[in-house]
């Protein structure tokens, strides 16, 4: 009975934390891109007031079931995602949900909220939609492979489909996977630049294209569902990259910090790139970010 | 234990606070005034301080900007949009001719006073209006929403019949959907 | 296989679209199979409305025709009433009119700037570029006293001769643009994103080029050297030395590096001018407003705006009101019949790119 | 340019009968010529005498003549000449030749003086809206349309705004409480 009780304070306290922490991390990103385009730029709590916005604004839109569950489909393969990814070494404070191969169950989890989205959106009707849906599903499609190469490139070669085990080999060789399996590490990276969606990958939300894409139809409560799933995923995926290349983090603080700098990555690259086409952006995934995969697997196989 | 009117104050506060910091302009250029927007939103003048913000969908924004004039087939497409935008909602009519018809007084094409067709919470005059006196209007506008005295949407929702004539009085044929709130 | 086309409404509200204007696409996958514009949401009837005012009235309205670069159109008005008059126009004036025309021209690239790559996702350059933009800003408005509308130049003359020390705050505002201009083109023509996405994208044929009317940095895009300031000199081009650039490409790329480097050309005019600028009158006076009549006959004069040549058209029956006031925009031939013929078998996201690479401008197209 | 001008004119003058040459200085040429003749002269000048660019369609409502007049104006970028055609149509049964397949873009000019003066043109292919949407009063840019009184009529005018936003000063002290300077006082009420 306790464990239970631990186990679900700890997934709370992990939400409230991705929660807030990935919001953060949004209003930082806008931060960030107003000095970079030589503004001063909104505080670094903008992101906090623009949920409660969102969520005090009263919501009339109906397009039918599939409208209204899209949002909560993302939200739950974020928390899920969240649930399954182990926050801190050691599992001491944050258990969460692991066991012996959960890597694989993640990697069915994350793709899992998007698809629910694009039923969502391919119901509104609306045409930008239905275009931004079929442009985030060739671009999933883009950015998987060089993704679940680097990822079945460490399960081969720690022979573990576990990321607390993976977590475990480094903390007692000391060596983060990053060094040891750099062609992992850098096709995961470059998969990431897909996963986040800031410029050059921007296609699925393209303003100047698609309006907002699939959230063209969705305002006030379902925004602020969308706005903080994406938050906590994209702490969920940050915390996942600590664990699986860069050591795992002993306390928050050490998380936080290497999180924000993982996270700079794709928000730094973004400030200074035009965005790619869409079969443009399917085959730069193709491209070397698989190259590197597949020398991530070789490397695996013969090590 | 606090009771309901307490808890609903404090709600409001923290809710109005929330809105006065965040608005999300609905990217709509309907008028010349819209080349002001990207010197308000860009570098110099920076609204994004203000939390004021582009919003790509009529779902998503909170304010709708009437940039100067509008022709009644504008004016049909606004009140689309308008009505597509979700509660609360506020309308700033920006630059002369969106208070009375401005130096299109005689023109047989464009409205003279923007308040019989929509309910509008800020006027800003000039033509153009300077991006400090944009900002000073969504100033003027989070003042109200502080107090809780921008109340446009409500005053449309209340007085629709007036607001439904009036519109139909200038679009002579009318093929929208009810308004759906 | 036969797959369906989608129609896809871009615009009037789309944050894509160049202003208030409206294209219908018909869409199978992510290429364009029709593309349909509806424009005349910006209708005003500037030209009715003239025909109610008198010869000076109406120079208030000129300067609306287009907002982003309101300046040719007032120099078109200008210089097509002093053509039917037979008006002189003072020789500083004429000096000053190219360096509000320049300035003008500039301001208005700076606007493009940030309009061509915002359409690509390089939100950057538009912030940069449009803040910049607001030095030229002040400069007018210590001019003329406005920001976007300036009213300066009028049939004699210019409203006003320029403020002390004006020379050398432009001087020094282009000394710092120019520093500038080496940031945006580092960060937007060496990117080989920005390459990919506008090489070979919006292809103009060039043989129809001249036939279709194309005109401007387009057809310059195109490899064909025209010009209005070459061709028919207005004020003083033809004493200042300046190129006119071209580009082989016909499509984005080439448009985008016309555009670039008549930035470049704007400053070295204004340069020259500053320096060549003669003393003296700036203003031939007009008699009184209300009693001004022009001779009954028509003339038609161009000017060469960013966008392309833009005319005026005005014709006078021998009263104080003008018969006739009639704009030609670069972009009332550009937006309609080219852009429908363009964006078939383009692809959806390369709309706004396209758009912005011709310079649609729907204030312009529908007066 | 002055022996070209001579040129083009004798060359026009000879091919087109009813041709009438107005005088004019600079690097203008200007035509007078019947409606009817109007392709032919616009084909004649594009394809023989090398005015490929179409710089401008306009239209001209002479109410007391009962006449609409329509000046079409081409360009030369070969010999820098521009070359005004004039015609004058019937006000009563505005008829006049479609021009499109000789430049593209005439289509649009066309499409707008079509609805701005309800002259139609024969065989013109497009929507019959260009600007205006549901339109249902005359053409409105006829001189005996009168923009003010239709606009009277149909927009809500705020009269008493109108005079009260003339002092900007006032407006400004009743809020701020500056005070105004001696010399706008008096303009002030």
């Amino acid at each position: 009975m306790e464990a239970i009780l631990q186990y679900l304070w700890g997934a709370v306290v992990s939400f409230v934390l991705a929660f807030s922490v990935g919001i953060t991390y949004m209003g930082l990103n806008r931060k960030v891109t107003a000095r970079v385009q030589n503004r001063i730029g909104p505080p670094w709590y903008q992101n906090f007031l623009d949920v409660v916005k969102l969520y005090s604004k009263k919501t009339s839109i109906h397009h039918g079931t599939m409208h209204h569950l899209g949002p909560a489909f993302l939200m739950v393969s974020s928390v899920l995602s969240l649930l399954v990814i182990p926050i801190l070494n050691g599992d001491r404070f944050f258990p969460n949900l692991t066991f012996q191969g959960d890597l694989i169950f993640l990697l069915y989890i994350m793709t899992f909220g998007p698809l629910g989205m694009a039923l969502g959106a391919g119901q509104t009707g609306n045409p930008n939609s239905a275009i931004g849906v079929t442009r985030g599903l060739a671009q999933m499609a883009g950015f998987e492979i060089p993704w679940v190469m680097a990822l079945v490139a460490l399960m081969i070669q720690y022979k573990t489909t576990s990321i607390i085990d993976i977590m475990n080999v480094q903390v007692e060789s000391g060596k983060w996977i990053m060094f040891t399996s750099p062609f992992a590490f850098l096709a995961a990276i470059m998969a990431m630049f897909g996963m986040f969606r800031y410029s050059p990958f921007d296609i699925v939300g393209a303003p100047s294209e698609l309006a907002s894409g699939p959230m063209s139809e969705n305002g006030g409560k379902y925004l602020f569902t969308m706005m903080s799933s994406g938050s906590v995923f994209a702490f969920a995926k940050l915390t996942l990259y600590v664990d699986l290349f860069m050591g795992g983090a002993n306390n928050l603080i050490e998380l936080v910090v290497k999180t924000f700098l993982l996270y700079m990555i794709p928000v730094l690259y973004g400030v200074v790139n035009p965005r790619y086409r869409t079969e443009q952006a399917v085959r730069w995934f193709w491209g070397w970010p698989s190259f590197f995969g597949l020398l991530a697997l070789i490397h695996a196989s013969i090590s | 234990m606090i009771n309901d009117k307490v808890s609903q104050k404090i709600v409001d506060i923290i809710q109005n606070f929330a809105r006065k910091h965040s608005l999300w302009v609905l990217a709509y250029g309907t008028g010349c005034g819209a080349i002001e927007i990207p010197p308000t939103m860009t570098s110099r003048y920076d609204a994004e301080r203000l939390g004021v913000r582009g919003a790509a969908t009529p779902r998503q924004a909170d304010v709708l900007l009437i940039t100067g004039y509008l022709t009644t087939k504008t004016l049909k497409r606004v009140i689309r949009v308008y009505e597509q935008m979700q509660d609360p909602k506020y309308v700033i009519g920006f630059g002369s001719c969106t208070i009375n018809g401005g130096m299109y007084y005689d023109s047989y094409n464009t409205i003279k006073a923007l308040d019989r067709y929509l309910p509008v919470d800020v006027y800003i005059n000039g033509c153009m209006p300077r991006p400090e006196a944009v900002l000073e209007g969504f100033a003027k506008l989070q003042e109200l929403i502080q107090a809780g005295k921008a109340d446009g949407a409500r005053k449309y929702k209340e007085n629709l019949d007036w607001y439904r004539a009036n519109q139909k009085e200038v679009i002579p044929v009318w093929r929208m959907p009810e308004y759906n709130w | 296989m036969r797959e369906k086309a989608t129609t896809l409404y871009l615009g009037p509200q789309h944050p894509g679209i160049t202003g208030n204007m409206m294209i219908r696409l018909k869409v199978k996958g992510d290429t364009i199979v029709q593309a349909t514009t509806e424009v005349g949401y910006l209708h005003r009837a500037f030209e009715k409305l003239a025909e109610r005012r008198n010869w000076l009235q109406s120079f208030t309205l000129m300067c609306r025709f287009c907002v982003p670069e309101p300046d040719p159109v007032e120099e078109s008005y200008a210089r097509a009433v002093e053509t039917l008059e037979g008006r002189e126009v003072p020789e500083r004036a004429k000096y000053i009119r190219v360096l509000v025309l320049e300035l003008a021209r500039i301001a208005s690239y700076m606007l493009w700037y940030g309009g061509q790559a915002g359409s690509l996702g390089l939100y950057t350059i538009g912030q940069w570029s449009v803040g910049d933009r607001n030095y030229i800003l002040d400069l007018f408005e210590e001019l003329t006293g406005g920001r976007v509308y300036h009213m300066y130049i009028w049939p004699g003359g210019v409203r006003r001769d320029l403020p002390m020390g004006f020379e050398e705050k432009v001087l020094k505002t282009m000394d710092y643009l120019e520093k500038r201009l080496d940031d945006y083109e580092d960060l937007m023509f060496d990117n080989a994103i920005f390459r990919k996405r506008t090489i070979g994208v919006g292809i103009i044929d060039p043989e129809k080029a001249i036939e279709w009317g194309v005109v401007g940095p387009p057809l310059r895009g195109c490899g064909i050297q025209h010009d209005v300031r070459i061709d028919e000199p207005y004020e003083v081009y033809d004493q200042l030395d300046f190129e006119v650039p071209t580009e082989e490409g016909c499509d984005i790329w080439a448009r985008a590096n016309v555009r670039r480097r008549e930035i470049r050309q704007s400053i070295r005019i204004i340069r020259q001018v500053i320096d060549k600028m003669p003393k003296g009158e700036f203003y031939n006076k007009i008699p009184n407003p209300h009693k001004w009549r022009l001779p009954k006959g028509d003339a038609y004069v161009r000017t060469e705006a960013v966008r392309g040549e833009v005319g005026m058209y005005i014709a006078s029956d021998g009263s104080e009101h003008p018969r006739r006031v009639h704009f030609r925009g670069a972009a009332y031939v550009h937006a309609v019949t080219l852009l429908e013929d363009l964006l078939v078998g383009e692809n959806v996201a390369d709309v706004s790119a396209i758009m912005n690479s011709l310079g649609t401008c729907p204030p312009e197209i529908e007066r | 340019m002055e022996e070209r001008k001579k040129e083009i004119i004798q060359t026009i003058t000879d091919h087109f009968k009813d041709a009438v040459s107005n005088p004019y200085d600079g690097n203008r040429v200007d035509f007078t010529i019947p409606k009817q003749q109007i392709p032919a002269i616009l084909f004649y000048l594009k394809d023989e005498m090398g005015f490929n660019h179409l710089s401008h369609i306009s239209c001209i409502d002479w109410l007391e003549d009962k006449q609409f007049e329509l000046v079409y104006i081409l360009w030369s970028y070969t010999d820098r000449v521009k070359v005004f055609v004039h015609t004058r149509v019937d006000r009563e049964q505005p008829v006049m030749d479609n021009i499109d397949m000789i430049w593209r873009q005439a289509n649009t000019y066309e499409r707008e003086i079509r609805e701005m003066y309800g002259i139609r043109f024969a065989g013109l292919e497009a929507p019959e809206e260009f600007l205006l949407e549901d339109w249902q009063g005359p053409p409105p840019m006829r001189r005996d349309f009168d923009t003010y009184a239709y606009a009277m009529k149909t927009f809500w005018d705020r009269q008493e705004a109108r005079s009260n936003a003339q002092d900007v000063r006032e407006t400004i002290r009743r809020r701020t409480g500056e005070e105004l300077p001696d010399f706008a006082k008096k303009y002030s009420r």
